[in-house]
C-alpha cells in the first residue's frame, strides 16, 4: 500500500507514458505489417496472391467487361482492398516475385469515408470476377 | 486418442462405469454431420496428468432421436448440452433449452424495450 | 413481501464489456443464487470454417475468434493439420511458437491481474499495470508485426524469423517486466485494501474443482494439477523450463498468485528459449490435404483449449469443433457466486479472467 | 457583494476543481489524462443528450439534490450556523436516497441503501465536529470561526475523523462504495440523464467545494494555513485514493464509525476537561 502511495506521489513529477494521441502521430517500426504493395510492371499474372489471400482482398477483374480472350492474363487488373486485407502477408509470401511485384509496407490505411463507396465498389467488383469465372 | 463405439442405450452407462471425476475430465460434446438426417455424438475426456490420453465415446444417431443427458454424473455438460441442442437440432433429455438466443427471444437483452 | 431481489449482472455491464449475464437473486447483497446466459452473440465461425475457406486460411481465421489468445486458437488449428498431414516441423519453428505462446500468456495475465484490480476498484494499479503491459505488447509487435492479431503461424512452421536485434529487445524488456512482476507480488500480498477484497473471497475447494471440471489458472489456484503444457507432447515445454504453478486456497488472492507465478515461469521459458534457439528452416512446406481426425489441446491463457479438426482429404474440411477455456468453466463460474456478496462479484468475475469473445465462437 | 459573486460562481469553481483532480490523478497514474475543462465539455454533451424523465418524482428530487447543495455551500459562504449547514447538507443527501428509492432500478435500490448506511457513518463525525468548533470558538456561527485563530491543534484528532469523511464525500478509494462504478455503475446517479444528471454532476462539484470549505474551518483566520491544510489533504486524499482499493460497505461502516467515533469522542472528552 506504502510502496503505491509512493509511487503515485513520484509519478506526479514524471512525464506520462501515454502520448497526446491524434497530436502526436504513432511511430511504427519499420517491420510493421502494413498495406500491400504492386508492382506492375513486375507482375507476371500467376494469380497466387489471389488465390493465397484468406478474406479475398486481392482480386484480379478483367478490364474490358466480357473479356474478349479469358486466356489474355494481360487484361487482368489487379485490385486491392485494404479494408479487407488482414495482413498477414500470406500473398508476398506466395509471390514469385516478393519486393518487386508485391510487398508490405509498414503504412496504415487512410480512414474511409462514405464517398469512398469502400463497401459498395469493391461488391461491384466482386460481382464481376464471378461473372468471369 | 481412442474412440470406443456405443449404442445411444448403453452410453450413460458406460460413461458412468468409465468416469472417475479424480482422473478424468470432460472435455466437451461434439456432433458430426454423418449423412442426410445421421449424425455422430461424441463425448470427449481428457486424463488428468497424463500425456495425451484423449477418450472418445461416440455414438451413431438419427436426427429425431434424443440423447440422454448426463449432467446427473458431469455437472459440467450442461452447457456443452445445451450448445449441441442449438448447433444440431438434436433433442437431449432435460436440456430443452437452448444455449444461443433467437433475435426476437424475449430473454435477449433490451427485449421488450421500446424508446 | 419477497425477500430476495435480483441483480443483473450484464449482459451490458461496466466491469465487464462482455456479453454475458449472470442474473443474481440476492438476499440483502449476499449472492443465494446464479443464473447464466452465455449465448448472445453467436458468430458462427465453426460453420464458416467448414463452408467458406480452405483448410490452409483457417489458421488466420480461427486467429480472430478471440483477441487475447489468438496465438493458442491458430497454433491449436495448426497443430491439428499438421497432425493430419503428418509432417514434422523444424526444431526452431517450435521454440518460436512457444516464445509467442509464453509472451502471449505474459500480457493476458497482466490483462486479467489489472482488470481484477479496477473491478476491486483499485483504478490506479489497472493503469500501472497496463501501462507495463506495452513493454510486451511492444515486443510482440517487433516479433510479429503487428499487436493483436499475430498471424505469426502458419502450416509448417511460423511466418517470420527472429533477428538479433530483436532478440535483445526481447530480453531487456522482458528483464524490466520481471522487475515489476516482482513488485506487483508486493503489492498483491501486502496491500490491505486489496488484501480485504481479495484474501478468502470467491474461493473454489479442490474437490469442486475436480467435480466441475475447472481448468486453467482457476483450477491451479485450488490446487488442482491441470496444466495443457504438462500433458502434451507436441511442442517441448519441459525443455526450456516449464514448471507448475499451484496454490492451494483456491480464493481471488491465490488466482492471483498463480498468475503471476506463471508470468515469472514464461519469462523464465522465453529467456531460456532465447538463450539456445536452434539454427535451422523456420519452415517445412507439408504437402497434401487433411484427412481423418484430430484432436488437440492446448493451454491458452485462461485454461485448456480444444480443438477437433475432421478432414476428409479435400480442401475443404468435414467439421471443426472448438472448445474454448470459459465456455467450459461456466458452471465453475455459477458455482462459486453462490454465497458471495454482490460488492465482491466483479472482483470474482475478473479473476476469471472470462473471454466470452472465445465463448461466442 | 463579493460572496454573493462566490456563490453564484461556486459551481464553477467546482468544476475547475473537479477537472484538475482528473488531471493530477491522471499525472498519478502516470496518464496524459483529460484536459482541465473536461467536467465542462461533458457538461455540454450531456445538455445534449435526450433527458428521459423515470417519474417526475425522481427527477425533481434530483434537481432538489443540486439546489440544497447549492445553498448549503452558500451558506458557508455566507457565514452562518455550522450546525444549520451540516443539517441542511444532510437533507441534501436524503434528497438524493429518496431519488434512489423513487425508481425500479435495482442498482439505484442498492446504492440508496448504501448512500444511506454511509450518511449514518459520517453525519455523527460531522456533528461531533460542529460541537467541537463550539467548545473552541464558543459558537456555532461559521463567521465567529472565521474570525478566531486556528483551531487545527486542539480540535486535531476530529480533524483526522474529518479526512476519513472526505473520501465518502468524494466518491474516492477505499471508501467509494457508495457509487462503486464497477458494481452497482454509480448507483443512485444510474437513471438520471441527459440535463437531468448534469445536475447531479453539478452537485459533485458542490461537495467538492462543501467538502473543502468545511475543511478550512479548521485553519479559522489563518489563511495561509487554510490554503496549505487545503492542498496537502487535496494530494492526501488523492493519492490514497491511488493506492487502494475500494473496501465493501461492511467495512466502511466499522472503520469510520468506529475509529471516527472514538477519536471524535476522545476529542470532545479532552476539550471538555483539559
Amino acid at each position: 500500500m506504502f510502496t503505491s502511495f509512493a509511487k503515485a506521489f513520484t509519478n506526479l513529477f514524471k512525464k506520462p507514458q501515454t502520448i497526446d494521441y491524434p497530436l502526436t502521430p504513432i511511430v511504427k517500426d519499420r517491420d510493421y505489417r502494413g498495406l500491400i504493395g504492386y508492382g506492375e510492371e513486375a507482375c507476371i499474372y500467376c494469380l497466387k496472391c489471389e488465390k493465397a489471400c484468406p478474406p479475398g482482398a486481392i482480386l484480379f477483374v478483367p478490364v474490358e467487361n466480357p473479356p474478349e480472350n479469358k486466356q489474355n492474363k494481360k487484361g487482368l487488373k489487379y485490385h486491392y482492398n485494404p479494408y479487407l486485407c488482414i495482413y498477414c502477408s500470406e500473398c508476398v509470401r506466395a509471390c514469385p516475385k516478393p519486393d518487386e511485384a508485391l510487398w508490405q509496407s509498414n503504412k496504415k490505411p487512410e480512414v474511409a469515408v462514405m464517398d469512398d463507396r469502400v463497401n459498395e465498389g469493391w461488391f461491384e467488383l466482386e460481382k464481376l470476377k464471378k461473372q468471369n469465372d | 486418442m481412442k474412440k470406443i463405439k456405443v449404442s445411444l442405450e448403453s452410453v450413460r452407462d458406460e460413461i458412468k462405469s468409465f468416469y472417475d471425476y479424480k482422473q478424468w475430465h470432460l472435455l466437451t460434446l461434439n456432433g458430426l454431420a454423418l449423412a442426410e438426417n445421421k449424425m455422430e455424438v461424441q463425448w470427449i475426456f481428457s486424463k488428468y496428468e497424463a500425456m495425451d490420453e484423449i477418450v472418445v465415446y461416440y455414438t451413431e444417431i438419427e436426427n429425431t432421436e434424443t440423447i440422454p443427458s448426463i449432467v446427473d454424473m458431469i455437472p459440467s455438460a450442461i452447457i456443452s448440452q445445451r450448445e449441441i441442442v442449438d448447433m444440431f437440432g438434436v433433442k437431449v433429455d432435460g436440456s430443452e433449452k437452448g444455449l444461443y438466443l433467437d433475435e426476437d427471444s424475449m430473454q435477449r437483452p433490451l427485449s421488450g424495450c421500446s424508446i | 413481501m419477497k425477500k430476495t431481489i435480483n441483480i443483473p449482472l450484464g449482459s451490458q455491464h461496466i466491469s465487464l464489456l462482455e456479453p454475458v449475464r449472470f442474473k443474481f437473486e440476492c438476499e440483502n447483497e449476499k449472492i443465494i443464487s446464479v443464473d447464466s446466459d452465455v449465448g448472445f452473440v453467436h458468430r458462427g465461425i465453426e460453420r464458416a470454417c467448414t463452408t467458406k475457406f480452405k483448410f490452409d486460411a483457417i489458421g488466420y481465421v480461427v486467429a480472430r475468434v478471440c483477441g487475447l489468445c489468438a496465438i493458442t486458437h491458430s497454433l491449436s488449428y495448426t497443430a491439428a493439420i499438421e497432425k493430419l498431414l503428418g509432417g514434422e516441423i523444424t526444431k526452431k519453428a517450435k521454440y518460436l511458437r512457444i516464445l509467442l505462446l509464453e509472451l502471449d500468456r505474459v500480457h493476458s495475465h497482466m490483462l486479467c491481474l489489472s482488470h481484477t484490480c479496477e473491478n476491486a476498484g483499485f483504478e490506479a494499479m489497472f493503469m500501472r499495470i497496463m501501462g507495463d503491459r506495452e513493454l510486451v505488447m511492444e515486443i510482440q509487435e517487433l516479433l510479429t508485426g503487428n499487436r493483436v492479431q499475430f498471424d505469426y503461424i502458419n502450416i509448417g512452421g511460423v511466418n517470420r524469423d527472429i533477428s538479433s536485434e530483436v532478440a535483445q529487445k526481447i530480453v531487456n524488456n522482458l528483464y524490466e517486466v520481471k522487475q515489476r512482476v516482482l513488485g506487483y507480488m508486493d503489492e498483491f500480498t501486502n496491500n490491505w485494501s486489496l488484501s480485504l477484497k481479495f484474501k478468502t473471497i470467491g474461493a473454489l475447494s479442490l474437490d469442486d474443482a475436480y467435480r466441475l471440471n475447472a481448468i486453467g489458472p482457476l483450477a491451479r489456484a485450488s490446487g488442482l494439477n491441470i496444466d495443457v503444457r504438462n500433458e502434451i507432447g507436441y511442442l517441448p515445454f519441459s525443455e526450456v523450463g516449464f514448471v507448475m504453478q499451484t496454490h492451494s486456497e483456491g480464493d481471488i488472492n491465490a488466482r492471483n498468485i498463480v498468475r503471476l507465478n506463471e508470468i515469472l515461469n514464461s519469462i523464465l521459458m522465453c529467456e531460456n528459449i532465447l538463450s539456445g534457439l536452434p539454427e535451422g528452416e523456420i519452415f517445412t512446406k507439408l504437402k497434401g490435404k487433411p484427412n481423418g481426425e484430430a484432436v488437440v489441446r492446448f493451454e491458452a491463457p485462461r485454461g485448456e483449449l480444444m480443438y477437433y479438426v475432421k478432414g476428409n482429404g479435400s480442401a475443404m474440411l468435414d467439421r471443426v469443433r472448438i472448445k474454448t477455456p470459459t465456455f467450459a468453466s461456466i458452471p465453475a463460474f455459477s458455482h462459486i457466486f453462490v454465497g458471495e456478496n454482490y460488492a465482491d462479484a466483479p472482483a470474482i468475475l475478473a479473476s476469471f479472467d472470462p473471454c466470452l469473445s472465445c465463448t461466442a465462437k | 457583494m463579493i460572496e454573493s459573486i462566490f456563490i453564484i460562481i461556486a459551481p464553477i469553481i467546482g468544476g475547475l476543481l473537479y477537472g484538475f483532480e482528473r488531471v493530477v490523478r491522471a499525472r498519478m497514474q502516470n496518464r496524459q489524462g483529460p484536459p482541465l475543462l473536461q467536467p465542462f465539455y461533458d457538461m455540454f454533451k450531456l445538455i445534449d443528450k435526450q433527458a428521459f424523465i423515470v417519474n417526475p418524482y425522481h427527477t425533481i428530487l434530483g434537481v432538489m439534490h443540486f439546489i440544497t447543495l447549492w445553498i448549503v455551500v452558500a451558506f458557508i459562504i455566507m457565514g452562518q450556523n455550522l450546525l444549520y449547514v451540516i443539517f441542511l447538507h444532510l437533507l441534501s443527501s436524503i434528497f438524493l436516497i429518496l431519488a434512489g428509492f423513487s425508481v425500479k432500478s435495482v442498482y439505484s435500490h442498492i446504492g440508496s441503501n448504501r448512500e444511506l448506511l454511509a450518511a449514518l457513518a459520517y453525519e455523527p463525525i460531522l456533528i461531533m465536529m460542529a460541537v467541537g468548533f463550539f467548545m473552541v470558538n464558543g459558537s456555532f456561527d461559521i463567521a465567529v470561526i472565521r474570525e478566531h485563530g486556528a483551531s487545527i491543534v486542539s480540535l486535531f484528532l476530529l480533524f483526522l475523523a474529518y479526512l476519513m469523511v472526505i473520501p465518502i464525500k468524494l466518491k474516492k478509494s477505499p471508501f467509494d462504495a457508495t457509487e462503486a462504478h464497477q458494481e452497482i455503475v454509480g448507483g443512485v446517479e444510474i437513471e438520471f440523464s441527459g440535463i437531468f444528471f448534469e445536475f447531479l454532476y453539478m452537485a459533485k462539484w458542490l461537495e467538492y467545494i462543501f467538502v473543502y470549505l468545511l475543511l478550512m474551518l479548521f485553519a479559522g483566520d489563518n489563511i495561509l494555513l487554510g490554503i496549505g491544510l487545503f492542498i496537502g489533504v487535496f494530494l492526501l486524499v488523492n493519492l490514497v485514493d491511488n493506492a487502494t482499493a475500494r473496501i465493501k460497505m461492511k467495512h466502511l461502516i466499522t472503520i469510520v464509525l468506529g475509529l471516527g467515533l472514538t477519536l471524535g469522542i476522545c476529542n470532545l472528552i479532552g476539550l471538555a476537561y483539559v
